[in-house]
C-alpha cells in the first residue's frame, strides 16, 4: 500500500503547476472563457508543446504511455486554475481511437492526437440525451468504410473550433441496444455538418452538430462500438474528477484562507462555527473526491474488474459534493 | 381556521378595474425580460413610464398613505395588483423600497413629504446603499463617513453590491458619523439624491448579471435635511428597514413560477419516448421541489396573517427569509438534476426550456442568497429572536407596530 | 382568512393539555410503552370519557360530529406528551365506516365506537406492503354477508388488545387494483385469527395476525371499499401529523430551553452556532409540519379537491423532517 | 500508488495460524449477538476465556510490547487477526483499550508492568471514566476529585456514560487534584481497580441498551502509584487517550456489513412478484448508502497509511470520526426507507430481516454519535488543527509520534 503520487506524478504535477502559474493566470481564464469561442489556439499548443495531448497515447503511436495516475496528477493541477482547454476531448478521442479502431487507424490517428497536429471533439450525446448506448440514437447508413449520417448531437465540447468530430451514430438494431453503434471520424468542415455553439453555459465551450447527409470515415468495426465507447468514458470520466478534485481544493485552500483574514465582528469570520461548518463540509468533499478519484485511476491503471465501478462512483462523488 | 384569502366584492371590482388599466395599457407582447438583470434599454423605459402612470393612480406602493403618494389603500388592494401585474408579467417598480418603511417611521413631516411622494408616485427611484468592502454581514462596521460642515453633511467612501439595474434618484443608507462613538451608536442613515458631484456609479460584473453597483463618494455634500433620524440613530433606522428586508410582513400571495414550470417540464417531455415522469427520482426531485416551495408558501401566509393581524412577530420573518434562501438552491440543483445540461442554457440560445428561466435559477438563486443578510446572518437573528444567543433583541419597529418617533 | 384555532379548538386542546399533564406523566408514557401489551386499558377508559373517541362521529350516531381540524388540535396535544392511546386506530375505523359502510352498519357500529364500547384495530399491510391498493392481495372469498379469508396482515396497531378487526381483502379482481377489495369486521377472538406482537419496535404496539378460513362480516358493498379506505386514510393520516407535529414541537421547545441552562465551555450551549443550527432546523421543522398539517386539515374539512394531495405532503413533511 | 495492502508470505502464514486456532477453538455456531449490548452471561464468559487465551498468545493487542503483555507484532499482523476474527463474528475484547497509549506514553516502568500486563494478557478489562453529568462535550469542566492523602488519593464524585458490558477489573480517567487550578492543569489521571470500596456500578437503560454505567465514587482510596503522570497532568493524558478515539490510527480493513447486508436484501427481496430495486429510488438509497461506505473506508485507509508511515495527522483522525458517526446515521435512515417497517423488527422476532441488525442500526447508529466525541466535538476538532479556530492546537503525542515522556 502507498497513497502518495509516485516521483515520476509528483514531478509531472510539479512542471504543471509551475505551467500554469506562468501562463495561466486568473485573468487568462477569464478572457478565455469570455472570448467569442471560449478557446485560445495560443494556450492549446503550448499544451500540445508540453507532451500533455500524448500522455494518453503509447510510445510506439508517438505519445509518451502515460498511467491514467500520471495524466490524473496533471489534471488535478490544471483544475486548481480551472485551465481552460480541449485536452480532455482530446485524450478522450486517443481513448476512443485506441478502444475501438483497427491498427491501421491507430497508427494513422494516434500520433496526430499526440502531437496535436489536429484537434479532436467528440460528439455522443443527443437532444433526448441519456448516458447508456440506448440514448444514441441517430442513425447513419453504411456505405463501404463510411458511413451516410443525419441527425443532431448536442453538449459537443470545443465542436466550434475542432478540426475533427468524432461520432457515435446507429448503424444497426441488435437484440440490445449496446449493438449497432458505430463510431464515425469526420472533418468538421465537411460538407453537411453545422455547428452552433449553446449558449448560456458556463464552462467549456459546448455546441449543437447538426448532420444532413454528412460522410465519414468508419473507425473500428461497423456495429461495434459500444464496448471500446464505454472503456474510454470511464477513463475520461475519472480525469474529469481529477480536474474537479483540483477545483474544489482550490475552493477550499482560497475559503480556508479568507475565513483566517476576513474580519467581521471583531474577529476573523472563520472562528464562526457557522462558517468552519462550511469549509467542514468543503473539507469533506475535497477528500472524498481525491480518494474516490485516484482509487479508482489505480484500479483502471491495473485493470481491475471493479474498475468502471469505482471510475461511476469518482464521478458521482465529484458531481454532487 | 381559513387559509383563504377571500376577496370581497370591493376586491373583485378593484381587480377589474386594474386589469382594464393594465389590458389597455401594456400591450401583451410587452413584459419583463426572463433575466431580470438583462432588461434593454427599451423595455425599462416602456416600463418606467408605466410605473409613472401607476404611481399616478397610487397603485405603485397601495398601502402607503395617500397624502405621501401611495395609494391610501388596503393590503388586499396591494395584492390584487401584484396578482395582476404577475399574471401579465409587467415588472415591478425598480426602486429598492425598503428604505419607505423607515422614512415613514422616522422621517420629519418635511422628510415624508419631500422624499416620499416622488419615490411613492414612481417619479423618482431609489437603491440601497448599505454594504462596503470591509463590512457585508457585519453592517455596523462600515467605515464610509458623514461629517457635519455648516448646515451640510460631507460624504466620503464607498458601498458595493448595491441593485439597481438602471441608475437611482435617490440613494439610502447609514454612514459613520461618530468614528470613535460607541459601536450601532455612531452613524446617522442619509438620503442621498443622485446625480450629485462626488457621486460615480461603476457597475460590477457578478455570476447573476451587471444588476450591481459599486459607488464612490468624493466629498459629497447633502443638507442636514437629508438625515433620517439623529445623527446617532442610523442603525437603528436601518434596522427598520432590515426587518422588512428579512421577510417580515410576509404575503398572502406567494407566486411559484419556479415550480409550475419544473413539474411542467416533467408532465411534457419525453426522452427517447418515454415521459421522464416515470423515473421515480425525477419525481422525488419535482415533488421535493414543490414541497419546499408550498412550505415556503405557507410561511409567508403566516407572516402576512400575523402582520395583519398585528401579532408579536419573533422569528417569523427571518425564518421564512432562510427558508427561502436556502431552498431555491436547492430547488435549482433538483431542476438541473431533472433537466441536465439544458438547464443551463440561456434565452439567447435557440430552443432554451422555459424561456431560458431554468438557467437564470441556476445562476442567480445561489447569488440572492446575499442580498438582505446572508443565510448565516438570518441564523443569527432567529436564534436571538429565539432568545438562545448571546445577545438579545425584539424586532426592530415597523409601520404596523410603531408610531412614528419622531412625529 | 384566519390561521388561528377557533374558541373550540383552543377550548379542546387547553382541556386535553389539562388532562394528560395530570394523566400521562413521563413515567406513566414510559410504563405504558414497556408493559406487556404497550396498551392501558385504565387510560383509554379515561379518553373515552373525555369523548374522543367519538369526535369523529356524527351526532346523529352518538358521537359530537367534530371537524378534523377540532381532533387535529387534541392529536397536537397528544404529541406533545407521546400520549399511549389507540385513538388513532378508533378514529380511522370510524372514518373507515362513515366511507364504507351500509347506513344499517353506521347506525350499528358508529355509536359503539363514539362510546368506546369496544375498541377496533385496523389491518391493511401486507409481508409484502405498499400503500396502494395493490399492496392488498390477501384473498377472501364472499358468502352472503358474510367473507371467508386466509392471510397475514403485518404492522396492525393494538390487534393484541383490540376487541374487533377491520380488514380489508381481495375479493375479486378487477380491470385496476383498486377494485374488488372488500373491508370486513371480525371480532379479534374469533376461530381462524391468531396475533402475535413485533418485536423490536418503539413506539406503538403492531401486530401479526395471522386468519386460516376466518369468518367476518362485510362493510359495505363487496368489491368496492377502497374509495372509503382512501378517504378515510387520507382523513386519518393527517391526524398522525398532527400527533407529530406535537411531538415535534415538544423536542424543540425542551431543546430550546435545554440550551440555555446546559453550561459547556462556560457558556449556555445556546450560544454555540452549532447548537442554534440544530435548534433552528428543529424549528424550521415543526413550522414546516404546523402548517402543511393545518391547511390539509382546513382543506379536508372544507372538502376541497385537493385535500388528499395536502394530506399527503403533510405526512410527508412529517415524516421526514 | 497502490491501494491494495499486500500480504506478504510470512502474513499468509500467520493467516494460517491464526485461522486454526479460532476454527479448533470456537465452535461455529459460537458468535456473538446481534445486537452488542443484548450478550449474555454464558456468551460473555465463553469469549472472555477466549479473549484470556488470545491474550496469552499476544493476539489481544498484537502491536503492542512484548514486555508488557502485548504480541511484539507488526501492525500487519493485527489486522490478519481483527480480519479472521470479524470473518468467525468472534467480539473484540470487552475492555475500553484507549488508556492503553496513555500508559505506554505517560506510566512509569513500574506503572507499564503493573497495569499493562494484566490489560494486554486478557486477564482484566478496563473501562474508560470521563464523562460527568456537567462535563461532557466539555471534558475540563469534570468536578469530581481526588485529594491527596498520606500515601494515597481519596476519590469523590460520579461518572456517567462510561461504556461496559458487564463490569471492569480497572477504570480510568481524569479527577480534579486543584480546584481552583488553571484550567487543563487541574486534574490528575488515575487507575482505579474495581472492586474498591466506595465503587458503586449502576446501569443505565438507554436507547441503544443495557451497555452504560452510572459509576459513583464515594471516599474512593487508591495509592499515589495508581496516577499516571503528573498531578496536574490528567488532560494531557486524556489528551493521548483521546487521539486514538477520535480515530488517529486508522484501519486498512473497514469490515462494512452494513452495506453488505443492505445491498443483499434489495438484490433478494421482492414485494409482490417484482424487485424492489426496479425502483430507482430503492436503488439510489442504496447507492448513496454504497459510496458514503467507500469513502469511510478510504478515510480510514488513508489515516492508516498516514500513521504507518508517520506522516504527520492533523485533522485527519477527527475527519473520519465525524464522517463515521454521521454517515451511519443518514444509512439508518437510507435502510428504514428501503426495508420499510421491517427495519425495526428486532432479533426477537419471528421473522427480521438479516438477523435483527438493521433494527440494531435504527437505534445504535444515533446513539453512536455520543461516544468517543460529539459530531460537534470532531467538527471543533478539525477547525483547530485546520488553523481557522481561535484555539490552535497540534496532535498529542501518540506511540507513534512521542517517546514515553516519564521513560
Amino acid at each position: 500500500m502507498d497513497l502518495a503520487l509516485n516521483e515520476t506524478q509528483l514531478m509531472l504535477q510539479s512542471m504543471a503547476r509551475e505551467f500554469l502559474a506562468n501562463e495561466v493566470p486568473k485573468t487568462s481564464v477569464r478572457a478565455i472563457d469570455e472570448s467569442a469561442t471560449g478557446f485560445s489556439a495560443e494556450l492549446w499548443r503550448k499544451i500540445a508543446d508540453l507532451g500533455w495531448s500524448g500522455m494518453a497515447v503509447p510510445e510506439e503511436y508517438g505519445g509518451t504511455g502515460n498511467s491514467l495516475t500520471d495524466l490524473g496528477s496533471v489534471f488535478e493541477a490544471m483544475g486548481e486554475v480551472a485551465c481552460p482547454s480541449p485536452l480532455l476531448a482530446q485524450v478522450l478521442a486517443a481513448h476512443l481511437v485506441l478502444g475501438v479502431a483497427t491498427l491501421d487507424q491507430r497508427a494513422t490517428l494516434l500520433p496526430v492526437i499526440a502531437m496535436a497536429e489536429r484537434l479532436f471533439a467528440v460528439a455522443i450525446t443527443e437532444p433526448e440525451y441519456g448516458w447508456g448506448a440506448g440514448a444514441v440514437q441517430m442513425r447513419g447508413v453504411i456505405d463501404g468504410d463510411q458511413v451516410t449520417m443525419s441527425g443532431t448531437k448536442m453538449f459537443v465540447p470545443y465542436a466550434e473550433v475542432t478540426d475533427d468530430l468524432l461520432v457515435l451514430v446507429r448503424t444497426g438494431d441488435g437484440a440490445t441496444p449496446e449493438q449497432g453503434l458505430t463510431l464515425v471520424k469526420v472533418e468538421r468542415d465537411a460538407a453537411g455538418i453545422d455547428v452552433r455553439r449553446h449558449q448560456g453555459w458556463f464552462g467549456e465551450p459546448v455546441c449543437q452538430v447538426t448532420f444532413a447527409d454528412a460522410r465519414a470515415d468508419v473507425i473500428g468495426v461497423p456495429g461495434e462500438a459500444w464496448p471500446g465507447v464505454e472503456a474510454a468514458l470511464d477513463k475520461t470520466v475519472v480525469l474529469l474528477s481529477a480536474f474537479m478534485l483540483g477545483g474544489t481544493q482550490a475552493a477550499l485552500d482560497m475559503s480556508v484562507e479568507y475565513s483566517k483574514t476576513r474580519m467581521a465582528f471583531g474577529q476573523p469570520i472563520g472562528t464562526f462555527q457557522r462558517v468552519q461548518d462550511l469549509i467542514i463540509k468543503a473539507l469533506n468533499d475535497a477528500d472524498a473526491i481525491r480518494w474516490t478519484t485516484y482509487e479508482a485511476l489505480w484500479k483502471l491503471d491495473e485493470g481491475r474488474e471493479d474498475g468502471p465501478l469505482a471510475a461511476s462512483m469518482a464521478k458521482a462523488v465529484a458531481s454532487e459534493g | 381556521m381559513d387559509f383563504e384569502y377571500v376577496y370581497s366584492a370591493e376586491q373583485d371590482s378593484f381587480r377589474r378595474e386594474a386589469r382594464e388599466f393594465f389590458d389597455a395599457r401594456v400591450p401583451t407582447d410587452r413584459r419583463g425580460p426572463v433575466d431580470p438583470e438583462s432588461l434593454d434599454d427599451d423595455t425599462f423605459a416602456y416600463f418606467r413610464e408605466v410605473h409613472r402612470e401607476m404611481g399616478a393612480r397610487g397603485w405603485l406602493y397601495p398601502t402607503y398613505p395617500k397624502e405621501y403618494g401611495g395609494g391610501g389603500m388596503t393590503a388586499d388592494h396591494e395584492m390584487v395588483i401584484e396578482e395582476e401585474m404577475a399574471r401579465r408579467q409587467i415588472p415591478k417598480h425598480f426602486s429598492n423600497g425598503l428604505v419607505l418603511p423607515s422614512i415613514l417611521v422616522w422621517g420629519t413631516e418635511e422628510q415624508k413629504k419631500r422624499f416620499l411622494i416622488p419615490l411613492l408616485t414612481g417619479e423618482e427611484t431609489c437603491y440601497q446603499t448599505f454594504s462596503e468592502a470591509h463590512a457585508g454581514s457585519d453592517l455596523a462596521a462600515i467605515s464610509s463617513t458623514a461629517v457635519r460642515d455648516g448646515d451640510d453633511w460631507v460624504i466620503n467612501g464607498h458601498k458595493l453590491f448595491i441593485t439597481g439595474i438602471r441608475e437611482p434618484d435617490l440613494m439610502y443608507g447609514p454612514f459613520v458619523t461618530q468614528p470613535d462613538g460607541a459601536r450601532h451608536h455612531n452613524m446617522g442613515y442619509f438620503l442621498i439624491p443622485y446625480p450629485t458631484p462626488g457621486v460615480t456609479l461603476t457597475r460590477m460584473t457578478l455570476m447573476n448579471g451587471p444588476g450591481q453597483l459599486f459607488i464612490n463618494f468624493d466629498n459629497v455634500r447633502v443638507p442636514a435635511g437629508n438625515l433620517l433620524g439623529g445623527d446617532d440613530e442610523g442603525w437603528q433606522v436601518a434596522a427598520t428597514t432590515l426587518e422588512q428586508e428579512h421577510g417580515g410582513r410576509g404575503a398572502a400571495f406567494s407566486p411559484d413560477e419556479d415550480t409550475q414550470e419544473l413539474l411542467a417540464y416533467v408532465r411534457d417531455t419525453k426522452r427517447n419516448g418515454v415521459a421522464i415522469g416515470v423515473d421515480p427520482t425525477v419525481r422525488l426531485n419535482a415533488v421535493d421541489n414543490y414541497i419546499e416551495s408550498q412550505i415556503h408558501r405557507l410561511l409567508e401566509t403566516r407572516n402576512f396573517w400575523m402582520y395583519v393581524t398585528k401579532r408579536e412577530m419573533t422569528y417569523h420573518g427571518a425564518q421564512s427569509a432562510l427558508w427561502r434562501k436556502e431552498f431555491k438552491v436547492r430547488n435549482a440543483i433538483r431542476e438541473a438534476t431533472i433537466m441536465g445540461p439544458y438547464a443551463l442554457l440561456d434565452h439567447t440560445d435557440d430552443a432554451p426550456v422555459a424561456g431560458g428561466s431554468p438557467e437564470v435559477r441556476q445562476r442567480r438563486n445561489v447569488a440572492w442568497t446575499h442580498p438582505g443578510g446572508t443565510p448565516e446572518i438570518m441564523r443569527l437573528i432567529i436564534a436571538r429572536r429565539l432568545g438562545i444567543s448571546r445577545t438579545r433583541e425584539r424586532a426592530a419597529p415597523t409601520p404596523s407596530t410603531a408610531t412614528s418617533h419622531t412625529g
